[in-house]
């Protein structure tokens, strides 16, 4: 449950906009979570219509798609996933596919180097593979590879345009990931710690530490809680960063702890690359 | 002992689309032993529950004490026919008792000790005494039933509302209970309902008979001597014991 | 409008909606008569610690479902008939036990364990084939064995101790009835979700009680409300393009509430 | 152990677990002799439509809470006394249809929704110093009311109607009673989360009602079992390092049955 | 007229510490018209109860028809003193008098029409014909009384036991029932527990005093001719109608 409270998404992406007949011509394509919608607009332009399926502050408790949703759905010619084993799609993807069974289901995390989740560095011998793979400018150009790749397939005639805007989206993302290097450029303290582990990817490209006080998406246990308290002051770190609209208390007892104060960042933003920048700059204040 | 204390004017009861009582005009007066009977579903019931205000008459005028019934309240001691409750309630005896004292406490006062000797002399009388921690849930037919009447009692009422109330009583306490009552009339207006035709002839001074069909009285012991033209159709009123 | 049933999603929609009404009108009037309303949370939550418990042991954890519920109904009848505790009581531990298993387990688990939450929840709108045919099957289970048992689980609702005295297995019914409703929650909270589920056991009984005192009467309007409440509901929540499953518990909440205080002003007591 | 203690998360979590206890015992009591288990996890669910409304109004979701879960246990009470709906109905209405508006409201809100559910699962580790105050203060509130409206309480949980006849003002009691149920909820909700108060509002009062008839040892007794079933589960969370919240109703459902076996197995029917 | 019907040998009963019955020994033979009489709290409820097989006795045996209570119990009609039940539940009169039919039906058979009729008649011998119809939760005492008893009589039982029948019955309906009573024991057995003095000595043919305290018989109409020896203390037997 932990994990799949954090799929949030621009709910206005879903409105009716994507539903309506006069669009037609355009590909219905429906991705899972926000940052894949981000670039299947940024590479389909204007061929594509995009919808997301998560709602927002998804919870199974409480995730219902509304009709228009389901039609969307229904209309999809594809279906983008992460397929690097979120939650919301490892509960909800047959389901989907079941009702549509003609849609394509394009594999955003084709061909990506896998992470292993690192909890807070404590003694689990098993571990599973980290599914935030988006959050990595690297990564983001593998997603836009592979989103090229389906579209092209699936959209022959336009081909050529596809090639071309994700030309453009890797150039920037290039950038993207040039420009955070040098920022980092002579840190010497390269640790932040963050409530749920969604940074790894960035962390390994950027050659960070990331810290996670959640563990495996459990909740903690008081042993837990020590130990993060005293691996937070090891690194004497003074920042929990958490995802915006996620329950905060367990962060806010650590903060509390180590007299340091909580922080928003956003793993689930549609505006990817400037989101990107915000959570470099943010991550590289709490080092200083 | 001319002061009405209970005025019934016209009064209707239905509910859910059945008459119960149709028309009622009652008078009882100060220090009376009225006793009313009638057949099964007769309305006697309803027509208790009409004088405490907890059913609201369809049509005409109750005064108790000159009052309206939800005024009054706090001077009517009451004995249920039938006690809904839940059998896995924890409360004991004594405490059941007890609340025949609330209506002299407000809030924020507890029972003061004064209510305790009250509520154990109560139990004494109705031959309870020694049963008082015992949950209410386990009492028998019997006991449960001088428990209501201890309960009424407590409180001093002035006007006290008995629903048969010796119902599934023993025979030895079943007298000891009319004696009490006998007693008690001197200073309490006491309005009874009982199918104890014995007692109707012995201890009350006026019968009410409602919705009495005919054959009734040949059974009862009730001698028709005078009918109040005064009440309507279905209740005889009928006096006794040469008082008034 | 009619343009919408050329979705599947939306054809299985409303078969879903139909096929649990009659579930949920027929078990949902005994829950309401017997004042257990509390029992689908219960039963669903309890459910989850043998989801936990299959996931830990490396059982697929959807197997432990029905088991476990069906275990966890007869654990609630058990107790609460055998050392007198409160229905409400007994269905109240058995959820909080329940919950608390599954969380343990699952934090026993070793590695990332996926949501097993999401075990109990659906969405009317992403029923496929499959489970129709399921939500059938448990409709004709159930109208059978309330046939067969229908006088003697009102006598055992209505008066279990001359039940009992009368010779009826009063114990064995119960339980019955019990795994009977553990059934419904179960296979309805897996198709529609827990919320709609509480709601369709709750409130088209409860309407229906206000215009019939007749058990089996009840049992057939409260399904007819329910399949209005649900079909209505899907196809605001169309019009308005919001969430069906919240629709369609407004619809029969606010319903309610119109019934509710209709009978109130326009009765005479 | 002792080091764990130097920790302020583990203190407040001690302090929290004591000053919940007291809440626990004193309206637990009054929610199992009731028999109305269902109303925590009912009013609960019923003031998340209070947040989807403030959220979508842009109030303060929390604000929404303390009003909107008074509302919704006025409202069950109202209903289920004026149109003579049971109890368990009634909070079942009120549970569903307060969760469809919670859901409904978040769907209509533009932009960004933070999981409104969270404020429905907290954890006794993390209860902040200011938190503690409130639940001092609930503490206060609710045994001053006890105390004050004891026999009142009393009367009209046993024999409503003689209470009535009695001239107690049984409506406005009993609907005050609902409210300081509500208070408890939200606020212990807010600190250790729904599952637990779930569990802490049935459980110690279904055990104590074992060792004693009278509610108001009852409430004490339940108080202090409460308080022990959340130290001894913090501890042994502690020493197993598994989830606080689930070890502490684990400890409790354990205790409860094998009180509840050994009651049974030693009473003589 | 000389099978037993009922033996209990040397029973205790005890509730959460109290002891309520103890050693008793009792016989009731094939066709008796067997009185049980006795202080409120005497235990006389949960005699009945023993017999069913409800109560599980402490020490000591029951026999019913020669067997175990709860094998029997298809055999026996019961009249509960009390009815503890929920007033909201949705059911009728008519309902509620087939409910004595149940043990006569298997699982998977409803009601039949001969049921029905016999459920018609039952309701029509104690004054209930017309109220088919109403639910239970809304009858008065003396209706449910009576609705109890056609209950038990619809079930046709060899054995009929009956806790304070008449309690809250009026007179006229008193009369008609112990008529009854008096014409169907030439067909079955009859145990009844009473506080109607009256009725022990007109219609009775054996009477057991259960934990009779001396006072009990000065105000009883009981004639105490015969104290059988083979009961121990807390029962007198007493014989009546020079029978037997
Ligand atoms: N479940 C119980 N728990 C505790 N005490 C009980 C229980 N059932 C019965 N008793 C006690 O046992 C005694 C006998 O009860 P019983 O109902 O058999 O009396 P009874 O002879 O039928 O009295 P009555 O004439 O008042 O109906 C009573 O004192 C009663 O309080
Ligand atoms: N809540 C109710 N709903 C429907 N009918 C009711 C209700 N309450 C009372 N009645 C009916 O009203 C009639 C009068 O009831 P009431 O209880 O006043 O009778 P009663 O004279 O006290 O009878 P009894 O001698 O049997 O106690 C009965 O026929 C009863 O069935
Ligand atoms: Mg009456
Ligand atoms: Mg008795
Ligand atoms: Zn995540």
């Amino acid at each position: 449950m932990l994990f799949a409270v954090n799929l949030q998404v621009l709910y206005a992406g879903v409105k009716k906009d994507s539903t309506s007949k006069t669009e037609a011509k355009k590909m219905r394509v429906v991705t899972s979570i926000v940052p894949l919608s981000f670039f299947v607009k940024q590479i389909g332009g204007e061929h594509v219509d995009v919808t997301v399926m998560v709602p927002p502050g998804a919870n199974p408790h409480t995730y219902d798609p509304t009709p228009g949703q389901m039609t969307a759905l229904g209309d999809a010619g594809m279906f983008v996933k992460a397929g690097s084993g979120i939650e919301f799609e490892l509960d909800w993807m047959k389901k989907f596919t079941a009702l549509n069974p003609h849609m394509v289901v394009c594999d955003a995390s084709r061909d990506y180097r896998s992470r292993t989740m690192q909890g807070h560095g404590g003694d689990h011998v098993h571990e599973k593979i980290d599914p935030h793979f988006w959050l990595s400018p690297q990564n983001g150009i593998l997603i836009a590879n592979n989103i090229e790749r389906c579209l092209a397939t699936l959209d022959p005639q336009h081909k050529i345009e596809y090639a071309e805007n994700r030309r453009m989206l890797e150039v920037k993302l290039g950038e993207l990931s040039v420009e955070i290097t040098q920022k980092l450029e002579g840190m010497k303290n390269r640790a932040f710690m963050v409530f749920h582990p969604a940074w790894g990817y960035f962390a390994d490209e950027f050659n960070l530490k990331q810290i996670a006080a959640e563990k495996e998406g459990k909740e903690l246990t008081p042993k837990t809680m020590q130990q993060v308290i005293g691996q937070a002051k090891k690194y004497d770190i003074k920042v929990v960063f958490v995802s915006p609209t996620f329950s905060s208390l367990q962060a806010e007892t650590i903060a509390r702890e180590i007299g340091g104060v909580i922080q928003p960042v956003d793993p689930l933003s549609g505006d990817y690359i400037d989101n990107l920048r915000q959570a470099a700059e943010a991550f590289v204040a709490s080092m200083q | 002992m001319n002061h009405e204390i209970v005025t019934l004017n016209d009064v209707s009861v239905s509910i859910g689309g059945t008459k119960i009582l149709e028309k009622l005009s009652l008078k009882v007066f100060e220090k009376e032993f009225f006793g009313i009977v009638g057949p099964n579903g007769g309305g006697k019931t309803t027509l208790l529950r009409v004088i405490l205000g907890l059913q609201k008459p369809t049509a005409g005028k109750v005064k108790v004490f000159g009052r309206d019934p939800a005024i009054s309240r706090k001077r009517i001691g009451y004995v249920p026919q039938r006690l809904f409750f839940d059998r896995d309630f924890p409360i004991t005896v004594s405490e059941t008792v007890l609340m025949g004292r609330i209506s002299s406490r407000g809030l924020f006062r507890g029972y003061g000790n004064e209510d305790k000797v009250m509520a154990r002399h109560a139990l004494e009388t109705v031959g309870m005494a020694g049963l008082e921690k015992r949950q209410v849930g386990g009492l028998s037919g019997g006991e449960l039933q001088r428990l209501l009447i201890a309960r009424a009692l407590v409180g001093q009422p002035e006007l006290l509302l008995l629903d048969e109330p010796t119902a599934s009583i023993d025979p030895e306490m079943k007298t000891s209970i009319y004696d009490l009552l006998d007693s008690l009339v001197k200073s309490m207006t006491i309005i009874m309902v009982t199918h104890d035709t014995g007692a109707i002839s012995q201890h009350v001074s006026r019968v009410a008979c409602l919705n009495c069909r005919l054959g009734m009285h040949e059974h009862g012991s009730i001698t028709k001597e005078e009918l109040s033209g005064m009440y309507h159709y279905p209740v005889d009123i009928v006096k006794h014991k040469g008082e008034d | 409008m009619i343009e919408i049933f050329r979705y599947e999603f939306m054809q299985n929609a409303v078969l879903a909606a139909l096929l649990a009404s009659l579930a949920c009108g027929i078990i949902g009037s005994y829950v309401v008569v017997r004042k257990i309303g509390f029992i689908s949370g219960g039963i669903a939550h309890a459910a989850f610690g043998g989801i936990g418990i299959g996931y830990y042991l490396g059982i697929n954890p959807l197997l432990g479902l029905i088991p476990f519920s069906l275990f966890s109904a007869l654990g609630i009848g058990l107790l609460s008939k055998k050392t007198k505790v409160a229905e409400d009581t007994a269905i109240g531990a058995f959820w909080a036990a329940g919950m608390a298993v599954g969380v343990l387990f699952i934090g026993l688990s070793p590695g990332y364990v996926p949501n097993l939450f999401s075990y109990l929840f659906g969405s009317i709108l992403t029923v496929p084939r499959s489970d129709l045919l399921m939500i059938a099957g448990l409709d004709l289970f159930i109208v059978l064995v309330v046939f067969a048992c229908y006088k003697e689980f009102l006598a055992i609702s209505f008066d279990e101790e001359y039940a009992e005295a009368s010779g009826v297995p009063t114990m064995l019914l119960y339980l019955l009835q019990l795994c009977l409703i553990a059934l419904t929650v179960v296979v309805l909270v897996r198709v529609v979700g827990i919320v709609m589920v509480i709601a369709l056991l709750t409130i088209p009984p409860a309407i229906a009680r206000y215009f019939s005192r007749n058990l089996l009467v009840m049992m057939v309007l409260s399904s007819f409300f329910c399949a209005f409440f649900t079909l209505s509901g899907l196809w605001m929540s169309y019009i308005f393009d919001v969430a069906s499953g919240a629709m369609i518990i407004l619809t029969a909440a606010v319903t309610f509430m119109i019934v509710a205080a209709g009978k109130k002003l326009s009765g005479n007591n």
